[in-house]
């Protein structure tokens, strides 16, 4: 028996669930309440729970986070939100010197089961400060996990895992998986913080991706397979703790690597996919691994431009050829990306 | 008389001035909240109808060679500092002869020649920014006043504050605009703020000039202005103005809202009759400055103007990769 | 009457124990400072003699319920919360019998047990988690009051206005407490905070209640503490008191610094002459509820506490890696 | 004709000579003016530029940090300084937000030649708060260039190279260099930012470290050379553009590859070194590379436990011996480290 929902279905799923079995739960985000419902994600909970489970917050995002710290290390569960990562780089310090810090520097006698929830723009001018996918920042930080789900299974399991974990979850959710529908059990059930998934298997070389990107990966995968490649796509689902096992494991069986990541290069979760290979599966690369990346620029609002500065399919192909030693090749329209510009769908139109 | 000039000649002049710069920035507003659907200008847009008086009585009181940065909602702002139409509107259409050449969107603009140095859309973001400018102005001595405009949601974050008592503690030539329209997106001032917050103690108290007025009257707010800039100007330190308007159209976008849920139809409606636009309209009317048909001569030279830039904007091409700026001002050296 | 009471036994007891809780802190530092130089105590220390009294009186009107956060100057407040000496002092070793175990040292101290629940060296940073474990507080209805502890260089960071707009925004049972002691670090208030700023003034126009008073005179922080935790206990909301005192040695370190030329000998002089354990010494033997020789008794059990807490620490091993806390609460999945 | 100096007066002098030959430059900072200048690295200099070019500032590290930012749009050249890097997660808002985007994002109409100082503590109780070494985490976001001196040479030419550089530049001090003495030049003189430095030559293996670990580098390429190993040191000196070239080209000759970071180890700036050689030098990798950063925890305060928690010499070469296929051997205590426990030196002690 199955049925689907929307990304965005799930998570409102989740959370509904989590403030259900939970009174410790609580759900704090600018907009939370209001009528849009961060992209759906929230709408109706506060008429479920209350103003003060489901609350709105004012524009204070250190504080909020220095808040929701206090009330989790007072035995609260929060979840707060912000509509763009960028809004978080606000509260690093608290995320940063608080958060993931409160539990060890205390002598472990405290626990702050906080979950931050960050979106990723993308499209739609978003241009270059509502558009940042700054996992790689946050995983650097001992303390803090990261989970960034692909699939609308993910997010209900991960979000839940996310809540019922005793410690700071940052969950990254990009604004083009909202929409997207898939199976989602509808009882209560987590996905494992630091599993990987295989989300596709194959034998020529495997494609590490995570969030957003994934989706990328998997197509580019379908149509590398109309043309015999057999690609495998590893769906880290989890940033930090990663999946160290999953990518060593696949690179063992292609011993080949592309890492696709949705953020910037330097020092970023690509680099670590690949300096975990090099360490420990250097003996089963049969060619250099690459990375695919944002490039080393600013988001442009101009549509096109931003559609160019998004690597997709038509890179991911190349590279992958590349690698194999064939030659390039164009691929076909239906296969680039969404092929809908600057919007994930047709259906799915600005301002957002 | 004609139509309204566009800046004022002489005394007489001003009212008219304030109105056709009201009048310019309603035109516009409603030109880009109108042809949004045809998903031309695919960025977000904040639109400012009905704060035009806050953007226009306080631009009156600037010399162009003064500094404002600004927010999200910046298209008044912009265009009242005497920012380039054409620009933005290409801006805003993602062309290369945009003011920020693609790279913006409307929630980046930027004219260097009108002493506009930029908008962005961090809440509180440009504030801090635009008390640098200030400090430089003092550091250098070179006259100038910085105005800063935000809103009131924007009052909620630490480096508000952070950033009065720096320009409180150094004089800075600088004038803190907050445009209070009640609403921060779809908030309520009652989630955000406990009730009888007085932002204009708080200035003081913080050791600023501050002072509050209605936002939806021109010649008050240039008369405050006016006020504050020549406190700047004359080293005696930074204004804090808290001007209460209101917004018409939804938080982003090109549509009314009021059916949502988040405010009523009724709150609407008072707004609605505290129009700036009209209520300047009236008075330049009833002082004999204008006529109803110099007014329509006026309303037809801005819808020219208006058509001239979208037309210009949808001639613009896109920018290519290579016009685009590096993330970098100087070359990377590439030390080999 | 043979020693002061460690704890009040009766309205009588109160301005003894006021006396003893400041006596304690006073001789714990002063035998910090003496032997810091023995380099057991390799962290940095910053102590609060010449600040005793804010602590004292502010803790005098908690319950032992209640919560504690405080800053990098924090001894004070975790001995006058009931913090454990021995703990403590381990913990300034470094020991693994330290209050956090070793990873904290003298700028994060920790006792779950007294309601201290965490100081922190980021300026600012405790604030908004105190104001955390009061927003719990409401919403679990535990009746609990959260006092959080700063000093008056604070007061500029951004984080501080965010934390007093959400308190009075949702009337947290929370007291704010700024120990205004003239310096942040070696900077004087003029360099950071332009003159004549008014706190009370800013709290109150953030829609808090708000107080200033002299926190060199335990009784009146008492006083002034006990209605602000009355205020939070029955939901009338926060309350920021400013107290002004003075640190009478380096901000960081066991020396007297009066002669590095950020401050003069002439003010040291006058606050050395507002000594508030002096003062309270003063009262307590006027109002004939204690004796020099009963003071001197007191003494002397303080000294043996002391001598017994260093020993305790000294005698503690240190930490093994195994016995440090990893990042993670709970242990990292390994799916496999 | 040399002439030693400490690497803090290498800094005070940079500083007086950009002071002394741009009128547009100033420097600002907690404790900038006080009598303890910044660990010297300030001292005399409000005395000879004046208040308005040398000043302290509010404890206010975002709006400082924006102010700083405008005054540089505005055509001065800040040189902003925190007393440790902790302190600037307060203004990542603006650093990330506002000062690495705002040439790009209005087109390159504006320039921000914003130098941050940040400086990175460690020993004597410094504790999780106060010795983090986050450069991985500025070198992530394009718009940013970070240095990190290892000598004094490099402090005085890469922090003069910074205040005349048309970009922001986050330079990093660690705070246990600030007592090292080297040949400095008098007069004024650039170290180029982007270009690494080999800090050593050595044909077994190449060693890339920065900033502190450096030295920690050399000492332990010290002692293998006694033992009959030779080791490269790769000083990449700037973390951001890093020296790709130089890595490539070093591990070309010597065929291994040990990236030595002071940071932690995920998505930091030894993943992205390891990534590089991977991408780049995988066929001349005769062994997998490793990685040696701090381990995934918080700083303890307790001086034994910090000790164990930095690794330096013994690490190194126990790790280069095992890369080598050579036995495990003791490094004797005069090549360890410093031999200090928490402190660079005898005459260095806290509370710093
Ligand atoms: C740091 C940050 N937090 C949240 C947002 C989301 N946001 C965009 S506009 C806005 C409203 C701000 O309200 P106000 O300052 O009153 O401006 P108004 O839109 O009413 O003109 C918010 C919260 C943001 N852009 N930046
Ligand atoms: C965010 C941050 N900025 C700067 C510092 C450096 N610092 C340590 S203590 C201190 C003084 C703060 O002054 P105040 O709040 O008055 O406390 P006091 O030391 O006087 O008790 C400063 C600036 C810091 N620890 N954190
Ligand atoms: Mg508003
Ligand atoms: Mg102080």
């Amino acid at each position: 028996m199955t049925r689907e929902i929307t990304f965005a279905a799930a998570i409102r799923e989740a959370t509904d669930q989590c403030l259900q079995a939970d009174p410790r739960v609580y759900l704090m985000g600018l907009g939370v309440p209001d009528p849009k419902g961060i992209f759906g994600t929230t709408t109706g909970l506060q008429e479920a729970y209350g103003v003060d489970r489901v609350l709105d917050m004012p524009a204070s995002e250190n504080a909020m986070t220095g808040v929701a710290i206090g009330s989790a290390i007072a035995g609260q569960r929060p979840i707060l939100t912000h509509q763009r990562v960028d809004f978080a780089l606000l509260s690093l310090d608290q995320l940063f010197n608080n958060a993931a810090k409160w539990h060890a520097m205390f002598g472990g006698q405290m626990r702050v089961p906080l979950v931050v929830r960050l979106m990723v723009g993308r499209g739609w001018g978003q241009g270059p400060q509502h558009s940042q996918s700054l996992h790689s920042l946050f995983g650097h930080v001992p303390g803090l996990k990261v989970v960034m789900p692909s699939t609308p299974h993910d997010a209900k399991g991960l979000l839940t895992a996310a809540v019922q974990d005793d410690d700071v979850v940052i969950y990254i959710e990009h604004r083009w998986l909202h929409g997207v529908v898939g199976d989602v059990p509808a009882g209560t059930y987590t996905v494992p913080i630091g599993a990987a998934r295989v989300a596709r298997e194959g034998s020529d070389i495997t494609l590490v991706a995570s969030g957003y990107q994934t989706l990328e990966a998997l197509r580019a995968a379908e149509w590398l397979a109309e043309d015999g490649v057999s690609a495998e796509v590893v769906d880290l689902r989890s940033i930090k703790p990663i999946d160290e096992h999953a990518i060593v494991a696949s690179v063992g069986r292609t011993r080949r690597l592309l890492a696709v990541d949705g953020g910037w290069r330097f020092a970023g979760v690509a680099s670590e996919v690949l300096a975990i290979a090099a360490e420990q599966a250097h003996a089963s690369l049969s060619t250099a691994p690459r990375r695919i990346t944002l490039p080393e620029r600013h988001t442009p609002t101009s549509w096109p431009a931003a559609q160019r500065y998004y690597p997709g399919v038509p890179e991911i192909v190349a590279t992958v050829r590349d690698m194999l030693g064939l030659p390039p090749q164009s691929v076909p329209p239906q296969w680039r990306e969404s092929g809908y510009g600057d919007q994930p769908s047709p259906s799915f139109r600005g301002p957002f | 008389m004609s139509t309204i000039p566009a800046r004022p000649a002489d005394a007489a002049d001003v009212g008219q001035s304030l109105l056709y710069g009201m009048l310019r920035i309603r035109m516009v507003e409603e030109a880009i909240a109108s042809r949004y659907h045809h998903e031309e200008m695919r960025c977000p847009v904040h639109l400012s109808i009905g704060q035009e008086a806050v953007a226009v009585g306080v631009a009156s009181a600037l010399d162009r060679r003064d500094a404002v940065l600004s927010t999200h909602r910046a298209h008044a702002h912009y265009l009242a500092k005497g920012g380039d139409l054409r620009a933005m509107i290409a801006e805003i259409h993602g062309r290369a002869t945009g003011c920020s050449g693609g790279m913006g969107g409307s929630m980046h603009l930027v004219d260097m020649e009108a002493g506009f140095l930029g908008s962005t859309p961090i809440v509180g973001g440009s504030i801090p920014v635009g008390a640098g400018v200030a400090f430089a102005s003092k550091q250098r001595g070179d006259g100038r006043v910085t105005a800063v405009f935000f809103g009131d949601g924007t009052t909620e974050e630490g480096v508000f504050y952070e950033t009065l008592n720096f320009a409180a503690l150094h004089r800075l030539p600088l004038v803190f605009i907050c445009e209070d329209n009640l609403y921060s997106v779809y908030s309520p001032r009652e989630v955000r703020q406990p009730a009888g917050r007085d932002l204009v103690a708080l200035g003081r108290s913080m050791g600023l000039a501050a002072e509050r007025g209605d936002g939806n009257d021109v010649r008050l707010v240039r008369d405050l202005a006016t006020r504050a800039v020549a406190r700047a100007r004359s080293g005696d330190g930074p204004t804090l103005l808290e001007l209460s308007t209101y917004r018409w159209l939804e938080h982003c976008g090109p549509n009314y809202d009021n059916d949502i849920g988040y405010r009523s139809e009724a709150e609407f409606e008072v707004w609605r009759e505290r129009c700036p636009v009209e209520r300047e309209t009236a008075r330049v009317i009833a002082a004999g400055e204008a006529t109803v048909a110099s007014i329509d001569a006026t309303r037809l030279r801005i819808a020219a103007e208006v058509d001239d830039a979208f037309a210009f904007a949808l001639a613009s091409p896109f920018p290519e990769d290579r016009d685009l700026p590096a993330a970098y001002a100087s070359p990377l050296v590439n030390p080999r």
